[in-house]
């Protein structure tokens, strides 16, 4: 199976090509460069998925780190998860390099915007396909690297910028953490091998800082998939261009989180505590998400809560050991998210950058193709049946009804404003008449093929994706489920559930309800949102997201720089350094004060020598005689 | 002890050759007589000789401190230039045959067996000193200088003689040889006190030569006044005789009753550290630092004769070998700047005098530059070793607070030396190439190299020492 | 008729020793109170002439010449000192038509 | 022989040209550090594949039992690698300025390359005494003569201050020397480790102490950190390059040869104490490097950072913290080599390294951003560069340690992302400035420089083991003298 180092080693090389070349090969070229890697890496990922006989086998290249007893090696693992996010990351990730071309092809930094997206997927694929969880680390920080880059691509603007480096550093508060849990699994285990750790837990050689272990890598997951506390990041990070929204901010990097959980659920299970916390922090994100997007007038805004949301989902499902269910949304949103975003991708496109939807409304003659497929996906987040994000939502919920239903409820209440807040930006967008300037107007146009094909695919699968995982009750028979189980720990059966059950029932009012709602106020009553200045009461602090960005500035970024500038100019500068001067200048005092006694009088100096004299013979004479 | 008779004749001689001879061929002459001498001592070697009714030992000990003051002489005469403006109202041939004279007093002091000997001695290098402090004769400031020297150094004389006399008065002899036997066949209690008084007024009488705090008084005023080429000869030869004769006194004689004066060398040892040091931050004459400094080093080397180990004798030969080629060399620089900067600048002496030398004269900054590093200690240089051997001595004592405060002090002494390196090399002057005499430029580059090879190869003497 | 050394035997040495110690002393007070530099001189003169007494005293009580020897030396190693010293003495007077010790601090710190 | 060539090559070239200043000095120069990079590489390689160290023993102070013997061991063989490695880049990166062909200037760094071999290579405790000291000799005058505003003042207190912190260890050293057996003492280090091993646990506090504060001045370690922001900022570019990248490591290579082997029981009355000050300097030079306006001074403190957290793993005494502290040492020496570098490039352009000033340098430059953002990403140990690796070393051992020590170390690599991407962002992005607006593109010279400096940081994260597997051995052997 050598082919399997092509997978990364294939978008390495476009990096490498098209980092190496910029900016002298053509940008026609080096579209068709970065592309071809991840789509090769697919058909290799769709070749491994195919003739997979469901053996975990692992493929070590060599030793990495060897110190002491500490041995780490970079090994990769394949088996039924990594294959499964391979095809995501691939799959997504090639359909993104091709919407990429039509999108940036007016861009003079293209060549390099294709070497970036290569080398997100290389790191990513290294995350999903490192067989210890140092491997993954590479990834892990290397992805986190990526979006750091691709977020700041356009860096003139130093807000863009500053949300890069936001990105980076709330990522790198996570990473700590999760070096943490490594340093403590080394301390157990000796190394980070999964296979060795899991082996060993089943042998039952349980660390009993299980607990610790598995919420420091939580903690990992936290920065990466943006949960409370560590989630304003994602939002910001939307300055980048929208593919890299769609394929690092929606689709893959920040499932990584997940993934990571799902990968390390031996030792979540361990410890039911962290779990339950994942699960309430994954519920509050969700809420929070929801909330927030309620009242974004950014459209990818407005997508990137929603997606903070949907993760907070994923969280809950994990909260509650549904792997697998979170898995199958994780896929779901894939498609969905990355559907809804390259959406908004073309229609600002064809806003010519214009992201506000107050400027926007009756796209849906102008452009067709993107009014439908955004339909698709927005019917299918808001998880009504039987679109795709129905199914893996609907599971996700079944667990938490099972597993404690105030989380369901909530849960349920989450969904509901996600089903509101997407069809108001949906009927915002593509109904009623244009609200843009003139030359807005004139210049909308429907998106390139290279474009809307990508659209059409992730629509397809938005739809279908349900498939994947097509419950019992639905007559299908849980593929992904039973695909992943060797992996998972037993979970218990969900038993029968119908569809006039509360169980069933609730989901359902809550994805249409909302969307009723929705159509009501923003399409029959045509009611725009206010601008920024008339908002007001509750609706603003919502706007506001709360202040939450303001509240870490005031606990966070100022006080370090105030310690900062205190530090280095009354510690460092009056403190300690006036006290190394401080003896420079205390010699030099006493240096003048000692030479006073050169007077120049014999006299004096013969006077001094005699006292000095008597002195020495009284101490001796004391000394030795009496 | 041929030498000293040897040089003593000469010195006569070159009295009258005054008449005939130029200064140059004078000075050539003395150096030749000089290098005589040193061969003569060096005939000695190995063999334990008394000369003039036992009242004269030459041991190898002796030897070494010989030749080092004959070799500190000779680099003096050799650094010699003019004596004042010119050569017709001063009088060279006085000169060399005071410094030769000086030179035979010295070595009776490092090779005395009997205490006249040592009173002689002294008296030859001091009277001699006087003289020569005082030889600018228009120059107040040399009429003060020497002045000071001579009734502060009557009076040290005073204080030795009287505690010549109650060691006299306690044992019975003048021999220093026996004078030992007897202190140490004789109980303690039996001893008479006024022992232990002789015994430390001597200490006192020859600290004043080696000008150790609170007797430094009279160096820093003596030095400045004292025409620069006698301040050299100064701070070299009479210092060595003056240590050669106070370790000889203390460590020979005295070692056994070690207790009686060995409180004192030790708190003497730490305030003369303190003052010399310190005392030299402030000055912004280079002739005054380098005063100063050498009191400083007086206070490194009665550290290592306060330890009184076996290898003290050869750290001291060894520190006081480094201390003659870095002071002479600087001393040779400071005289060549000094010069130079007379009437151009109106303190000639101070540190802004050698501001931007090394621009035209790179070869004279360099060689200031070693020889101060050498004086602070810095390794490469021979005076680091000197400090590392009396380090290590005094450690042998576990005497932990002079080391202590030593370190602290040598941290100071770079601070000093080193305004003289920033000056040469960092500021900016206008000094023009000064033309140096072959002899002096030689001897110049003799003296930094050999610094250099004791800083990389201090073995190469330390396996005579 | 007694030897003179004999005579001096008849006072104890302790005698001696206080007298020429008061002597030296006088002669160290001499060089401390006065400014003027040749009675300066002679005090330090005064300090070696209690030097020589002592010695005098010590050798005829040992009956053992050499501190006699000893003396003679010290006459003069001072004689040469006193040329010497008058005649700095005199070419500072020379200069400053002054023998004041006390004047003569131009040299200081 | 091999080792004597090593060490006195670079002190005869430089000596030719401080004496004859011929006038092709650059050619000189760098001719000698490529012989030199040449030999070292050679008998590295020797040892790698003979598996045992070399060494050269010669008599010197025979009186005091003083020799002059070189060892090349595992441990020393890197810090040898690291500055024959080092030594032609800094000179390269004179080329084409006012500095190529001053005999002198390259005269002082060739001469400071031998001080600083010697005291890598020096197996007598004295012989490493010696050059540690008299390599601050021709840094001094470099500084001081080369440097910029307020030169004088600074590298004096540079001087002194190091110097004052070095006669400590001189006198530490004396007083093992004195407890040797024999009656002609002996210096070598195994004898004087034995030596120590003997001593009280009080006498070992002492001495710890006394070499510890030498070695923490040289690194530096806070509190004695305040000569150094003033150091780095005021000398001239390579003078920075060689105290940074070499110079420190004197420091810390001091700890692992003599304090660790020689003091267990030192360590353990006052390590923690050490441990503790290495890891407030991490987050205090971080913190403070957060807010600097002059790029250079910025780096300063973000070197003070990580040689604290070197110094952290190394107190650990364990194999992992000796390792990570080597191999961060090599890392290290790469990287603010090349960032000092990058920062004299823009100095050199737009006259200033005020962060304010400058910004949007990439669109002027591509390959100087690019290079300049992967050595960044070396210093904040992004994996798969040669940063990640010691400092997971290092991290690992110090948490291993103790677990809240190393959760506050760990502060830094967020700390460090924070001011490090401020710098790249204030430099490289932005909008260009009045100043930045007609800056050059490289030259092919600066990026031969610059681009080698980048490979090394790649291959160094992924090759760890070329150098972990190099020292190994030595390092084993240290670890079980410490225990």
């Amino acid at each position: 199976m050598s082919f399997i180092y092509l997978i990364p080693l294939l978008p390495l090389l476009g990096f490498a090509i098209n980092g190496l070349g910029f900016p002298r090969i053509s940008k026609s070229l080096a579209g068709i460069i970065g592309t071809i890697p991840p789509l090769v890496a697919f058909i290799l990922s769709m070749q491994l998925f195919l003739n997979f006989d469901g053996t975990t086998q692992i493929l070590t290249l060599s030793e990495w780190i060897k110190v002491g007893d500490l041995s780490i090696p970079l090994a990769f693992q394949i088996d039924a998860l990594s294959i499964m996010m391979l095809l995501v990351i691939t799959g997504v990730g090639t359909l993104i390099h091709l919407y990429s071309m039509g999108y940036m092809a007016h861009d003079k930094g293209l060549g390099k915007f294709f070497a970036f997206l290569n080398l997100f997927v290389f790191f990513m694929l290294i995350l999903v396909l490192g067989a210890n969880f140092t491997v993954l680390f590479i990834g892990w920080e290397g992805v986190g690297l990526c979006s750091y880059l691709l977020i700041g691509f356009w860096n003139q603007k130093n807000s863009y910028g500053d949300a890069a480096r936001k990105a980076f550093i709330m990522n790198r508060i996570g990473d700590l953490g999760f070096l943490a849990g490594i340093f403590l699994l080394i301390q157990h285990f000796g190394n980070t091998n999964y296979a060795d750790i899991f082996s060993a837990i089943q042998a039952g050689d349980v660390p009993d800082n299980v607990g610790l272990i598995a919420f420091c890598l939580f903690v990992g997951a936290m920065g990466k998939s943006a949960q409370i506390p560590l989630f304003t990041w994602l939002p910001d990070a939307m300055a980048g261009p929208t593919p890299v929204s769609a394929l690092i901010h929606a689709a893959t990097m920040v499932t990584a989180g997940i993934y990571m959980v799902i990968r390390a659920n031996v030792l979540f299970e361990l410890s039911p505590e962290v779990l339950h916390f994942v699960g309430w922090i994954g519920l509050a994100t969700a809420l929070l998400g929801a909330a927030i997007g309620l009242f974004q007038n950014d459209i990818k805004k407005v997508l990137a809560y929603s997606t903070v949301s949907q993760l907070g989902y994923m969280f809950m499902g994990l909260g509650a050991s549904a792997y697998s269910a979170s898995f199958f949304h994780v896929m779901t949103h894939a498609f969905f998210k990355a559907l809804l975003f390259l959406g908004a991708g073309s229609v600002i496109h064809a806003m010519s950058d214009e992201q506000d939807i107050r400027m926007m409304g009756g796209l849906k003659n102008k452009m067709p193709i993107t009014y439908v497929t955004f339909l698709l996906g927005t019917i299918a987040i808001a998880g009504i049946p039987p679109f795709a994000g129905f199914f893996s939502k609907d599971e996700i919920l079944a667990h938490l009804y099972h597993h404690d239903p105030w989380m369901w409820g909530l849960a349920i209440l989450g969904s509901a404003l996600t089903s509101f807040y997407m069809f108001r930006v949906f009927i915002l967008t593509f109904w009623g008449e244009f609200r843009g300037t003139e030359k807005q107007a004139h210049h909308l146009h429907e998106s390139p093929l290279s474009m809307t094909i990508p659209l059409m695919v992730l629509a397809v699968f938005s739809v279908g994706g349900g498939l994947i995982n097509l419950p019992h009750f639905a007559g299908g028979h849980e593929f992904l489920a039973t695909w992943l189980a060797p992996l998972l720990p037993e979970s218990e059966g969900l038993g029968e559930v119908s569809f006039l059950s509360l169980e069933m029932g609730a989901p359902l009012m809550a994805a249409f309800l909302p969307a009723f709602l929705a159509i009501y106020i923003f399409g029959v009553k045509k009611s725009v949102p206010s601008e920024d200045a008339a908002i007001s009461g509750i609706q603003k602090v919502v706007y506001h997201k709360f202040y939450i960005d303001e509240l870490y500035d005031v606990l966070f970024v100022k006080p370090i720089a105030l310690m900062s500038n205190f530090f280095a100019q009354v510690i460092d500068f009056l403190v300690i350094d006036l006290f190394v001067e401080g003896i420079g200048k205390g010699v030099q005092y006493a240096s003048t004060e000692i030479r006073k006694a050169q007077t120049g009088n014999v006299g004096y100096y013969v006077f001094l020598m005699v006292i000095s004299i008597s002195i020495i013979l009284f101490l001796g004479l004391k000394s030795w005689i009496l | 002890m041929t030498a000293i008779i040897a040089l003593s004749l000469f010195g006569i001689s070159s009295l009258f050759l005054g008449f005939w001879f130029s200064r140059k061929v004078l000075q050539s002459l003395t150096l030749v007589f000089l290098l005589v001498g040193m061969a003569l001592t060096a005939a000695d070697w190995n063999q334990e000789l008394l000369w003039f009714g036992h009242m004269f030992r030459t041991t190898n000990t002796s030897i070494n401190f010989s030749l080092l003051i004959q070799l500190a002489a000779f680099l003096v005469v050799a650094f010699s230039r003019g004596f004042g403006n010119d050569d017709e109202h001063t009088h060279p041939a006085e000169y060399y045959a005071l410094m030769l004279f000086s030179v035979v007093g010295a070595i009776m002091m490092v090779s005395f067996d009997h205490m006249i000997m040592l009173f002689v001695g002294l008296e030859i290098l001091s009277v001699a000193m006087y003289v020569l402090t005082g030889s600018d004769k228009r120059s107040l400031r040399a009429n003060e200088a020497s002045l000071k020297y001579f009734l502060m150094g009557a009076f040290a004389t005073g204080i030795l003689l009287f505690g010549i006399t109650l060691v006299y008065g306690a044992t019975r002899s003048f021999y220093i040889s026996n004078i030992g036997t007897i202190i140490a066949s004789t109980a303690p209690e039996s001893t008479p006190n006024f022992l232990y008084i002789g015994v430390l007024l001597m200490t006192v009488g020859l600290l004043f030569k080696v000008s150790a705090a609170p007797f430094h008084f009279w160096t820093a005023d003596v030095y400045d006044g004292a025409p620069s080429i006698f301040t050299m000869f100064m701070s070299t030869v009479v210092k060595t005789a003056g240590f050669a004769a106070l370790y000889h006194i203390v460590g020979d004689v005295f070692g056994g009753i070690y207790s009686t004066w060995v409180m004192t060398i030790y708190f003497i040892s730490m305030l003369t550290l303190i003052v010399g040091n310190v005392t030299a931050v402030y000055q912004q004459s280079v002739k005054r630092m380098l005063a100063y400094s050498s009191i400083s080093h007086a206070g490194y080397m009665l550290m290592t004769v306060s330890a009184h180990q076996i290898s003290s004798t050869s750290t001291i030969l060894y520190y006081s070998l480094a201390y003659i080629l870095a002071t002479a060399t600087s001393f040779a620089v400071f005289i060549l700047v000094s010069d130079y900067q007379t009437g151009r600048k109106e303190k000639p002496e101070n540190f802004q005098s050698f501001e931007g030398l090394a621009k035209n004269n790179p070869g004279l900054a360099f060689c200031f530059t070693i020889s101060l590093l050498s004086l602070a200690g810095i390794p490469l240089t021979g005076g680091f070793w000197g400090k590392f051997f009396v380090f290590s001595d005094t450690f042998n004592r576990n005497m932990t607070y002079p080391i202590i405060l030593a370190i602290l002090m040598s941290a100071i002494g770079v601070y000093y030396y080193f305004k003289g390196i920033i000056a040469a090399y960092f500021k900016e002057g206008d000094i023009e190439k000064i033309e140096v005499p072959t002899l002096f430029k030689i001897t110049l580059w003799v003296t930094t190299l050999a610094t250099l090879v004791l800083g990389v190869y201090p073995s190469l003497v330390k396996s005579i020492f | 008729m007694q030897s003179i050394p004999e005579i001096i035997r008849t006072i104890p040495l302790t005698h001696y020793v206080i007298l020429s110690s008061a002597l030296f002393c006088i002669g160290i007070l001499g060089v401390l109170t006065r400014r003027n530099a040749i009675i300066v001189f002679m005090a330090i003169e005064l300090m070696l002439n209690a030097v020589n007494l002592l010695l005098a005293a010590f050798s005829s009580y040992y009956s053992d010449p050499s501190g006699q020897i000893f003396v003679f030396f010290i006459m003069a190693v001072a004689a040469a000192e006193v040329a010497v010293g008058l005649a700095i003495i005199v070419m500072i007077y020379r200069n400053i038509q002054s023998i004041d010790i006390g004047i003569l601090n131009k040299l200081k710190n | 022989m091999n080792l004597l060539f090593i060490l006195f090559f670079p002190l005869v070239v430089g000596l030719i040209l401080l004496i004859l200043k011929p006038a092709k000095a650059f050619i000189w120069s760098f001719a000698a550090s490529l012989i030199e990079l040449v030999a070292a590489g050679y008998v590295l390689s020797q040892m790698a594949e003979s598996a045992s160290p070399q060494s050269y023993l010669h008599d010197w102070i025979p009186e005091v039992g003083i020799s002059f013997s070189l060892l090349a061991d595992g441990i020393s063989g890197i810090l040898i690698g690291l500055c024959a490695l080092l030594v032609p880049f800094i000179i390269a990166t004179t080329a084409r300025t006012d500095k190529a062909n001053n005999a002198q200037y390259q005269g002082l760094i060739l001469t400071m390359q031998t001080a600083l071999m010697g005291a890598f290579l020096a197996k007598d405790a004295f012989l490493f005494y010696f050059f540690f000291e008299a390599s601050l000799l021709p840094i001094y005058f470099l500084a001081s003569i080369y440097g910029g505003e307020n030169r004088q003042a600074i590298s004096f207190k540079f001087f002194v201050y190091t110097l004052f912190g070095s006669l400590f260890l001189l006198i530490g050293l004396i007083y093992v020397y004195l407890r040797t057996p024999g009656q002609i003492h002996s210096a070598d280090m195994e004898v004087l480790y034995q030596t120590a091993h003997g001593l009280t646990a009080q006498h070992q506090g002492y001495l710890f102490l006394a070499f510890f504060i030498a070695f923490a001045i040289k690194m530096p370690i806070f509190p004695f950190h305040t000569w150094q922001p003033d150091t780095y900022t005021t000398s001239p570019t390579q003078g920075t390059m060689l105290l940074s990248g070499i110079m420190l490591k004197m420091g810390t290579y001091g700890v692992i040869r003599l304090v660790l082997p020689m003091f267990p029981l030192g360590m353990a009355t006052w390590g923690s104490t050490a441990m503790i000050l290495s890891i407030v300097g991490v987050i205090y030079g971080s913190i403070i490097a957060i807010q600097q306006k002059d790029a250079k001074r910025l780096l300063a403190y973000s070197s003070f950072a990580h040689v604290g957290l070197i110094s952290a793993g190394m107190l650990t005494q364990s194999v992992e913290g000796i390792q990570g502290a080597l191999y961060q040492m090599l890392s290290h020496g790469i990287n603010v080599v090349g960032l000092f570098f990058v920062i004299d490039l823009i100095e050199r352009r737009t006259k200033s390294r005020e962060l304010a000033q400058l910004g949007g340098i990439t669109q002027a430059s591509y390959v100087l951003s690019v290079c300049f953002v992967i050595l960044s990403l070396g210093s904040v140990a992004l994996p798969l560069t040669n940063g990640f690796i010691g400092e997971f070393l290092l991290l690992k051992s110090v948490f291993d340690h103790q677990m809240t020590l190393g959760i506050i170390a760990g502060i830094t690599i967020i700390l460090g992302a924070v001011y490090t991407l401020r710098l790249i962002q204030k430099s490289m992005f932005g909008n260009v400035s009045r100043i930045t607006k007609d800056f050059e593109d490289l030259s092919a010279a600066e990026k031969w420089v610059l681009i080698p400096l980048c490979a090394l940081v790649i291959l160094g994260g992924i090759f760890p083991n070329v150098v972990l597997n190099f020292s190994e051995a030595s390092v084993v052997q240290l670890a079980q003298l410490v225990k």
